[in-house]
């Protein structure tokens, strides 16, 4: 036996880009998630995206909270800043970060209980702030780090929660940003790194606050009841002594589909996910038609891919603001002390 | 004995009238005329139709502290006749609204009643319900100006300045001041004894609250991000930085800002937006009251272990809980030393009035970015958001900013490899790099546990070597934060020991004493944790009376455990009631104890 | 010069109810609100509601955050039981109060501060969970209390706000609730009694969360910086010494049209909106319908009002849960304790 | 000397590859000889693929304390073998997995070194990484079932009735469990010197752990109403609770619930939820660790000052901030006294091991409705997570849950009007009322200032007339809370204090030293504020050593704030890196402050 250790995410080759720069410039410390994460295909995409977008790795910010999907900004360009701040809290500190400094890329890596729980208001004000951030959302409907319990996404990429949504409605962060006006709302799966990279990059360089949501399978606690393929299953008829003690090596699900095609994908516990990429043609600036896809897609059990929506005329935090275009981390102390004459006269107004 | 530039008056009113611009100009006047005097404010925690009071302490010698009871009463508020007449000294004054009548059982024999039909002046003379309740309170200002001898032309002129171009404003107020005034030369013997006479004692001073004085210094010190959630008494603090750096920090041309507010969704929010903005390398802050305190804690604890700067403003209100959110008090000093879950330890400033607030809001950028760490600066509702009458703030242009271990660009590139938590000399304090600037500046930043060279860590040893370096941080940075305030004289066996807004009081208290033979000696603590001076003068007292607005003695327990003393000889003067100290309270206070120290 | 005493809540008649109370029984403290305020209206709309659906008053447990708003439980139904407690976590309170004890009247009352800034993730929750109670968000825009900050839900009411909305986008209570699978979601206006009554009635019969969003004119702090009749614009042209200093005494804002009807409302700054009644015959059956509804009302500057959207089938908390009839905290100790013998036979597990 | 039934043995692993329940197995066989045993899991923040250890001492005496070094390593792990190997007791057995070679640096000349192919063993032997990965953990059980000489036929017994319906699971266990028994017994002197002898002395006893048994506690106490947030290691609490509900608390023909378990969106919301249920009269209580300490503290302060009885569970891990998430700690004792800001004060209970999470959790019920407040268990990860040797747990159905003061519908009837504030005698209690129950009832609970009528006030006065009853109510717990844990000699003058999980390894080194002729008295608070008992135990010594796991000495602080001893009476041994105490640190810890003292 030995540490499971898993090779760095490996790319076909060692081209340079613009600024001559490998992929292994933008990879980062090993991933010790569990093998087969949904999270780890991101990351790997993450590494795509901003390789073949020619950004300098130490121009990124990287944020997180706290949960398996939040650990992963370790596992991405070292040469970069990461901060994994406190759970559900990530979008106040990127907001506090871009504030001070607007000349970085920023991007948040949140997972739906970071998110969706303990977290829902902060991103939705984000939101609502238009703060200029990629937020990826790894959505595995399930507490991975904690071990297991369901979210707030709940059953997410499953087909066997038969009519349970009905009861405790889950909460789909794409139409609740939508809701919220919004400026760009995508969702892709974890495995499908054809159309997750163009969308990493879009959401990159997207002027608003970009979310994506990403169907990222938990390949250890993606149980259901009912499925006799699960872990739960495993872990009930098998170990007792320990709730979460073996966990199998699995292998990371993919999949590769064309435009307007449905395609049904088999989770690691035997459940399917049908999604559907949006067509070639289809409209991304009408918001109500977002809306309305998204919903009908849900009604027949689709899980609508895709860029949904998106409007670069939104103004972000900076430009409601009316900020300087110089990042005020930037700015010298002179510019930002009125000096002791304006203080004496400032004090005659005190009298 | 009260007399002329030495007394205390009272005006009861109801919120949301006006009265509050009245009491104002009332107060602005009297500092015009050259005499030291101060103002506070005692309003309910509602917009409308409560009772709300002024109080004015006029003071030839400058002592600013509340002195109840009061010279003379203006009573404007029948709900409230019977509290406000219990109020007035033995022998002082009441004037009040007689278009209303006084119960009989209000009467004193002691005072004298002067009654003047200001509403009904006030219906006869304008017009609409508005300009009637409006006037009202200035024609009770023209009735002060008549009782106690105000300038008239100093009222006048107040008003022109104010109206200038407004002339039917001015009008209207030119003449509800004579309503008032006219009406008390006729019907009474003025000026009263207590009055005003002309000094030149405010030339070099100021009135300011003190959050607009912290808002400047924050200004001053060059930051750029404020986070905020609106809070009594905490929210003048943003909305005056907000007012400056509209003046000072626009671009006259492109009308571009080089500032950032963020109005957070709640606190948390703007705890965690200060924590961002400081991990980029700007200078952030936030100000709230005691609920912010507490819905902040998490991220505090993330800042000081990450280390991260941040300035957090704490305006304290009358806890626990909700509390009450427009009375005063000092009871969040325990919980912020440790804030948060976990072994902790803040750095805490305490100013005693506006003029330190400014002062020590600049210092506290400084202070956090030099030790990487959260600074609290704790004032008070009285301090906040009265106005206090100091010396003019100054600023030495040659001042720069201490940006503490900053690891420029150039730095970078002559170093091998950086290591964020790598102390290498004695303070305790590792470089720190900001994001963007150099790719060998790059590490990663996380509460969890790491090691001195940032990484990830769940070893004993690693953990506690970077723990074990904070610890030693912020206790060396005692003798960096400001120094106490303290006078001694030879001899002494006993001192006092006091904190912030108490400040006033307790200093007037002492020369009292002393002018009655009784010599104390004094340390005002501006910092925590306490200096080696603070140390001293408790090794150095028998006893020292610890004196604190809050139920708990939160200031002595800090004496206690940090200097090591033995808790008896710390004795206890407390106040909490949500009002701030009185100066009569303190010497009474004291002789209390002293009395049962030697009993 | 006096306190402004206002009268309390006054109705036509002391008629009794079936239950022989008469409405003067579900009044409360005398309000400390603004003169005019309109939450002092919806005040009487709940002691009318109470009144008429003949509710033991003991039987009402009232909720509530921080904010004038918050205040108002004290306004009505003394012989209840109310609870003043944080700023924005009243969900949270209410969700536990009913949890413990399913047996009584539970309604929530907060504002746009308390429920759409501090506690957006909170009233979110409780929706998912489908708490049984009414929930009545007075909304008027701004923090009441602490003098005037916009809020989230920004200019509600009003038509100056010329595009803002494009900036930073209000959230809109009723849209997210219909998003998150509220069960009952209504809109009305605090002046407009003769629906607001009804709506609190339904309301109250609902037997999940129950969402009411009140347009709640603010009298003090509804200004708009391009009003010239706003409170700002005295305060900043009149008194500059105290920021709140006078507050003009202003009567209440009502109205009274017809089913299908629109409506122009002037507020307290001279502005005016738009109320829209949903028709007779409109179906609140249909959700999608309902966000349409709400969305093309919007873009025509209309505020549409009435119910929106009601399931009745919805499973509440308990449901969910499977909870015992008899409320938890009426069920004997003998009950709830295993006993000593289960505890000795427990303690073979464990060894 | 190690030896018969006297040894320690540490298994090193790598997570989510089914080691666990090995090692469950282990420690539960040894158990069932009859033989005190203790296990302890020291495991990563993650979920698989990173090093993992398990501890298990065996102790005929029935010490539980960790006891490093180890005398048998298990080293499964080729990652993490030099750390292993050097922990190694002198004279020690090293078992590896000879698949892989241990480097030569590694090897030790004071140690034996048992290599056994157990990789490849299992690859010969079952199909499938997946069976081969969980077989190889039964196959190193073989391997100890041979060298230490456990009982083959318990351990058959217990795979028996574990795979009692799984025919082929139980054959591939026997089948691995064979490979490394018989792999062992071939090559090998078997059984080691450090070997297993049945006993008879763990019939009265039980292995569990910390958080099962609290949730059993809480079962008893009639909880109804739970609600939490997932978090380490605070989550089995909860997990338990509702296992133990489902198991107890359905009704068999309506398969209705009779409690309510609500997942709450985070800490906040939880500790709300547990206020509002208390408020309504239901026993609720919330699990919880460091970080939701912090998110909970505003709705603690309203607790405090509304008088809502709420029962919290701190299941304490190593922080500040995020820390050490999966290492144990009593970090928060601090920050939790007074939680909140403003002046409070909150009762705190400290099990030391699962038997006392047990009766504690089910004491915190009655206590918080008694004192109508918050109360604070404090457990850590260390009592939480690990199995514990403890008595049998027992309940005495006499027992009826202390309500305090509630009134009931006839109580109100009797009664002209109710006040909720008013206490009418000396113990600071009123009475309280549950809502629904009775028209009189009826009161308004806010977390804003309030006098003793239950109304809103602003009023000083009122104020402080509630606040101070507050204080005099915390205080007077003290007595009825549970008294400390005491062992005296006559003579001594030096003292031992302790708190939580700290007892087991303080109780054995303070036998031992009795045994070297040093003799100290024993002291371990259960509870705060602390009792007469444990201010006399600190006047009554001329020295104390305080035994606790954290940097900053938390424990002290509140002894000297709360008995007001002299800090310098009281010496500090403190640990803080995350794993809990071994004995041999505390035997040596002591002897190092005593002699300090006399020099
Ligand atoms: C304040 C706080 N509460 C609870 C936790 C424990 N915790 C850590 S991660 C996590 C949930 C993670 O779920 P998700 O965000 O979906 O991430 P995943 O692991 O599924 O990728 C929780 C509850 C914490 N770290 N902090
Ligand atoms: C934790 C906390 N933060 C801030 C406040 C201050 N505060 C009191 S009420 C309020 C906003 C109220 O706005 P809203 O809910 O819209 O009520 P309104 O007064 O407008 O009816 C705020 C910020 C508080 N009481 N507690
Ligand atoms: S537990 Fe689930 S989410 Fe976490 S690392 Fe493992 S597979 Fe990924
Ligand atoms: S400030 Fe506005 S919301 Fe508050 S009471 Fe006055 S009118 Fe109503
Ligand atoms: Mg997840
Ligand atoms: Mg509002």
């Amino acid at each position: 036996m030995t540490s499971i250790t898993k090779p760095k995410v490996q790319h076909p080759a060692n081209l340079k880009n613009q600024i001559g720069r490998t992929r292994r410039d933008y990879e980062g410390s090993m991933s010790t998630l569990c093998a087969g994460c949904g999270h780890d295909s991101i990351t790997a995409a993450f590494v795509d995206a901003f390789w073949q977008l020619d950004i300098q790795p130490h121009r990124v910010a990287k944020l997180s909270g706290i949960g398996c999907s939040s650990k992963t900004t370790a596992y991405f360009i070292n040469e970069s800043h990461g901060f994994n701040s406190v759970h559900g809290r990530m979008p106040a500190v990127a907001t506090g970060a871009n504030a001070a400094n607007s000349g970085l890329y920023y991007v948040g890596v949140s997972g739906d209980g970071d998110s969706l729980s303990i977290g829902l208001g902060q991103m939705c004000h984000a939101i609502r702030r238009n703060v200029r951030m990629l937020y990826v959302l790894e959505n595995n409907g399930v507490y991975g780090l904690t071990k297991g319990q369901f979210s707030a996404s709940a059953d997410v990429g499953s087909k066997s929660k038969k009519g349970e949504a009905n009861i405790q409605s889950p909460i789909d962060p794409v139409l609740l940003a939508l809701t919220l006006g919004a400026t760009f709302v995508a969702r892709s799966f974890s495995g499908d790194k054809a159309q997750l990279v163009p969308l990493l990059k879009a959401g990159l360089r997207h002027g608003g606050f970009a979310l994506i949501d990403v169907i990222s399978p938990c390949v250890t606690f993606n149980d259901h009841d009912s499925s006799t393929k699960s872990y739960l299953y495993t872990r009930q008829h098998y170990h007792e002594v320990a709730s979460v003690d073996f966990v199998p090596l699995q292998r990371e699900i993919r999949t590769d589909y064309a435009e307007g095609q449905r395609q049904p994908v088999m989770m690691h516990d035997g459940s399917m996910v049908h999604f559907r990429k949006l067509e070639a043609n289809y409209d991304p600036t009408d918001r109500a038609a977002a809306i309305a896809r998204v919903r009908s897609a849900q009604e027949r059990g689709e899980v609508v891919t895709g860029l949904l929506y998106i409007n670069e005329s939104g103004m972000d935090m900076h430009a409601i603001n009316n900020t300087v275009e110089t990042p005020l981390v930037d700015l010298p102390y002179s510019t930002l002390c009125p000096g002791a004459a304006k203080l004496d006269a400032l004090m005659e107004e005190y009298r | 004995m009260p007399g002329v530039n030495d007394f205390t008056l009272k005006i009861g009113t109801v919120n949301g009238t006006g009265s509050a611009s009245a009491n104002g100009l009332l107060m602005q006047a009297i500092f015009r005329m050259g005499i030291p005097v101060v103002g506070k404010n005692v309003f309910p925690s509602n917009i409308q139709g409560l009772p709300t009071w002024y109080e004015i302490r006029v003071n030839k010698d400058g002592y600013t502290a509340r002195n109840a009871p009061f010279d003379l009463m203006v009573a404007m508020n029948t709900g409230t006749y019977k509290r406000d007449v219990a109020e007035i000294a033995k022998g002082g004054w009441l004037l009040y609204d007689s278009s209303w009548p006084l119960p009989k059982a209000l009467h004193r024999d002691d005072i004298t009643v002067l009654g003047v039909p200001l509403g009904e002046m006030c219906v006869e003379t304008f017009g609409g319900d508005r300009e009637r309740t409006l006037m009202k309170n200035i024609a009770y200002t023209g009735a002060l100006v008549g009782l106690i001898d105000i300038d008239m032309d100093v009222v006048m002129g107040m008003l022109h300045e104010k109206f200038s171009k407004k002339k039917h404003l001015l009008d209207s107020n030119d003449k509800a001041l004579r309503l008032g005034y006219d009406y008390v030369k006729k019907h009474f013997k003025c000026p009263l004894p207590i009055r005003l006479e002309k000094m030149d004692k405010t030339g070099d001073h100021i009135l300011i609250d003190g959050n607009a004085a912290a808002a400047l210094g924050c200004v001053y010190a060059g930051a750029t991000v404020g986070a905020w959630y609106p809070i009594t008494p905490a929210t003048s603090l943003m909305e005056n930085f907000n007012a400056y750096c509209q003046q000072f920090r626009v671009d006259k041309e492109t009308k571009k800002k080089n500032f950032c507010i963020v109005q957070a969704e709640d606190e948390l929010a703007a705890a965690g937006i200060v924590v961002g903005a400081g991990w980029m390398g700007a200078r952030a802050f936030t100000p709230t009251a005691g609920p912010g305190i507490s819905l902040m804690s998490e991220f505090v604890g993330l800042a000081y272990y990450a280390e991260v700067p941040a300035v957090f403003f704490d305006v304290q209100r009358t806890g626990p809980s909700t509390g009450m959110p427009t009375r005063t008090q000092q009871a969040d000093i325990l919980s912020i030393a440790h804030l948060s879950h976990g072994d902790t330890k803040h750095l805490m400033l305490f100013p005693a009035n506006p003029e330190e607030c400014f002062y020590l809001a600049a210092d506290s950028f400084d202070i956090a970015e030099r030790f990487q760490t959260p600074v609290f600066v704790l004032s008070d509702l009285d301090i906040g958001m009265n106005d206090w009458m100091c010396r003019r703030l100054k600023w030495d242009d040659a001042r720069k900013p201490d940006r503490g271990k900053v690891l420029s660009a150039p730095d970078l590139e002559k170093i091998e490899k950086f290591y964020r938590y790598n102390a290498t000399n004695g303070d305790g304090i590792a470089a720190r790099t900001l994001p963007g600037v150099h790719p060998k500046g790059s590490y990663f930043t996380r509460g969890s546990g790491h090691n001195k060279l940032g990484g990830y860590t769940e070893d004993s040893d690693e953990y506690r070597e970077v723990v074990d370096r904070i610890a030693r941080k912020i206790d060396a940075a005692a003798e960096s934060l400001p120094a106490p305030e303290i006078i001694t004289h030879k001899g002494n066996t006993v001192g006092v020991i006091t904190i912030g807004s108490a400040r006033g009081a307790v200093m007037e208290a002492l020369d009292r004493l002393r002018d009655d033979g009784l010599s104390l000696d004094y340390l005002r603590v501006r910092a925590f944790p306490f200096s080696k001076a603070v140390h001293d003068f408790v090794a150095s007292h028998e006893k020292c009376i610890v004196i604190e607005m809050n139920r708990d003695a939160q200031l002595r327990s800090l004496l206690i455990l940090e200097t090591g003393v033995h808790g008896d000889r710390l004795e206890s003067l407390l106040e909490y009631g949500g009002l701030p100290f009185g100066t009569g309270q303190i010497i009474a206070g004291i002789r209390g104890i002293l009395e049962g120290v030697k009993a």
